[in-house]
Formats: structure tokens, C-alpha cells, sequence
């Protein structure tokens, strides 16, 4: 179990390595990685920039991800943020989830990224091509997403 | 013991909250009675119309006590800081 | 789209890379990795052979991938399984799949490795550690696995 | 026509399968008559007590007509390959 939030890009293999080097006990390992799209509502975006709240970050995540431990048999997870100023196409999150079976690593880590979609104190701004920055809206979608898990927030209080 | 008895109140302001108020951070003095973090946005809406502004939608502000999402209906008794930010968009 | 069945071990970092380079309409990739673990039944083992049948094996996967496309909006996917003579802890196999958004990503990768697991013809032999070797039986969970997806199958008769 | 007609039908046998036949493929001319996957394993039992035990299980046992999953009351007529084998354990 670890959280970070950094600046730097991260390397897949080199994570999932770290993670699951010289053990036997792990069957299956997912990854999710989302990245920077090129387009924002159909015109192309110049960067975006991530905002966080330094400390509560860390503290959600860490409970996001110990929550999925309660509820799924995991040998190790990672998640990985980055913040700053990015480019399209660069790495924004890493999530692996790594169990003796593939159903809950696929499903702790779809778990994650819906959770940590709603509840991570972080923010994108996009840039377009004229330098104009756009604060980008939370999705809908998002909450949905969340709410399909049932279950008490990981947290202490709902929103 | 409210947060208000001369302990002053650390609040963060993040994305376009922070862009409206002009300050990612302060540590204010709350007076008596701001029990609530509904009293609290109410409290810094009257301090001046960059505050008005960022919290003109105080339906889709969320907030945090001591880095812990809560309702506008928490308390902020004993709280050290309070955060105020948009809906979430990382990930 | 691709499939590939080799005896060499895979690089996540570089698959993912190859496939997602220079682009920017992504902004999920999914990967999941199977890897041998070192028991079977309780008791330790020492070596796993995979076999399979050329050709049709190809043929299979690329049926499920083809299938896969049609039925979520992904950008990219890849399929890769080993073959020949592996150590616990080693990759068996690699699914990659790559979209706009991540619940596409997410679904399409598990509906591969439940469609591979019940329908891709490999067969996997584990060796204990006194030499003796145990055909691995194929798991009634897979099935359930596959089933939930209740679609046609891929390709053209049910089992 | 069937695939008896004097053309050499491939048979392909994986995992316990071939190692309980003692082979890993074959070219058979199967005789008129033989119309089905299950009339071909019917077949297949009666060569020898090797074929008997490989396909003892018949029930647990799979086949593919030219690299296509099928079902024992699939026809075979026109096929070039036939291949028997365990349930799949891969991935």
C-alpha cells in the first residue's frame, strides 16, 4: 500500500516491478493510466495544469486505498498522481492493484479510480491554444460512477 | 469551546475559489456563534466582493475540516483548518 | 489492434509505449498481467509448460479482440501470451486495452481475459516439486465469468 | 460429401489428450458415415485401447473444427482439421 503525489512522470514497469518483484503470492496485476487528451469539448487544449491540496491529498487517498483493502483480497496497490503543469499525452494517475486472482484486482482498481475521481482534492485547468485557461467541470458521470459501489464513504462524511 | 474564542482558523482556498478570492490561504479570528461551515461561508461572504463572488455558487463549493470532506451542515468547533474548493477533478 | 503468442517475456512500459505513443486521443489505458504463482492446491511448484495450438490459438484471440471493439469505443488494444516453460512469478500474459474514457478500458480488458480464459486454446501443466507433473483443471469460475457477459460468442458455436 | 471420401482428415490432440493417445497429431482417412464430431470420437474408441482411455471422459473433452470451437453434433463434413483437448486453462 503506498499513495504518492509528485511532479515527475512514473514508469509502468518500473512501478509494477517494485511492487511485485520476487513474490509468488500474486496471480493477476492491473494497471490503470490515465493520461492528458488533446482535445477539450472539441478544440484542441496547449497543457493542463493539476492544483491539490497538499496533505488532505495524501490523507484521501490513503483512505481510499485502505478501503479497498477492507473489501478486496489485495497483495499490493499503488496510486500515483502527478501535479504541475502537463502535456497532452502525459501521464496524469497511476493505479495498480495486484491480488492472487484477476476479479479483485480488476474490480479494486476500477474502485479506486472512481473513488479517488470524486473524493482526491485535485483540480485540472486547461489551456487552449490561445492561452486562455478553463477550469474543467466535474462530471456528472463521475458520481455515478461512485455511487455504483454502495457502499459508506471511506471518509467520515458524505457530501 | 467554539472555534471562534481567539484561536484563529486556518482556511484554504483552492482552483477558481482561490482565483476569486485572490489568496490560496489566511488565518482568520471567527467570531462567536460560526459554529457551522454554512456560518463560516456566510461569515466571509460579508468580508468583502471577492468573497461575494467566490462563493456566489456556495451550492457547488465543497469544503474540508481539518482535510476531511463534511457538509455545509458540519461543525467547525475545534476545527484548525477549514478548506473551500470546487468539485473534485483529478484522476 | 494486435495478438501475439511467444516464448520471450513482454515489457509493460514498452507495449503500452508502442501503442499509445504520440497520441492523444487516449486518456485510459488498462493493463492486466497474469503471472504463475508458486502454489498450487497448497503445496509449492516449480516450474509451469504452457501449450497451445498454433494457429487456432490466433485465430481466438483475435476473434475475442475484434469482439471487444465492437462492443466498447476503444482506441487501441493489444494481447500477448507466453508459451513454453515458466518459473512462479513469471508473466503468462498481457492485456492492454486503451480508450477515451476509463470504464470502456476497464470492461474491455476484463471481458478479454474472461473470454481467454474459457475460450483460447492453451493449456497449462504445473510441475511440483519432486518432477511430478499436474495438468491444471480448468476453473467453473471462468465459465460464470464468461457467462455474465451474455453476448453471442466471438466466434461461431457456443460450447 | 463427407469428409470420408478418401481425403486425409488431420487430427490434433493437446494435453492430456495427446499424451494419453501417445501423439500430437495424425492424418486419418475417416471411413462413410462418420458425419459428426461424436461419430468421429465414437470412431477414434474403437482403434485401440490408447484412444479408449483419451477419450474416456468424453464428456470433459473439447473439439474444434479448423480452429473453431464446436459442439459433439457439429458436422465435420468438408473439414480439413479436427482437434480434440481438455477444457482451455490458459491466461
Amino acid at each position: 500500500m503506498a499513495v504518492r503525489v509528485q511532479e515527475a512522470d512514473f514508469d509502468l514497469s518500473a512501478e509494477v516491478c517494485a511492487l511485485s518483484a520476487s513474490r509468488t503470492d500474486i496471480g493477476a496485476i492491473v494497471t490503470f493510466t490515465g493520461t492528458v487528451r488533446g482535445t477539450a469539448h472539441g478544440s484542441p487544449i496547449a497543457s493542463m495544469s493539476l492544483e491539490h491540496y497538499p496533505g488532505m491529498t495524501e490523507a484521501e487517498l490513503g483512505r481510499v486505498e485502505a478501503e479497498a483493502h477492507r473489501r478486496w483480497p489485495l497483495e499490493a496497490s499503488l496510486i500515483v498522481h502527478r501535479v504541475g503543469t502537463l502535456a497532452p499525452g502525459d501521464n496524469i494517475v497511476l493505479v495498480v492493484t495486484a491480488s492472487a486472482h484477476r476479479h479483485a484486482a480488476f474490480e479494486a482498481a476500477e474502485f479506486l479510480m472512481d473513488y479517488l475521481k470524486t473524493r482526491a482534492p485535485f483540480w485540472k485547468k486547461e489551456t487552449d491554444a490561445s492561452g486562455v485557461g478553463h477550469w474543467v467541470d466535474a462530471r456528472e458521470a463521475d458520481t455515478t460512477a461512485e455511487a455504483r459501489w454502495q457502499i459508506n464513504a471511506p471518509s467520515k462524511a458524505a457530501e | 469551546m467554539t472555534a471562534g474564542h481567539g484561536t484563529p482558523l486556518k482556511i484554504l482556498y483552492f482552483a477558481w475559489v482561490r482565483e476569486k478570492t485572490g489568496r490560496a490561504s489566511e488565518d482568520v479570528v471567527v467570531p462567536q456563534g460560526i459554529e457551522t461551515v454554512g456560518d463560516l461561508v456566510a461569515w466571509l461572504k460579508a468580508r468583502g466582493p471577492e468573497f461575494e463572488a467566490a462563493f456566489a455558487r456556495s451550492d457547488v463549493i465543497r469544503a474540508a475540516v481539518d482535510q476531511t470532506h463534511v457538509k455545509p451542515t458540519s461543525l467547525i468547533t475545534g476545527a484548525r483548518e477549514v478548506a473551500f474548493f470546487p468539485p473534485v477533478t483529478g484522476g
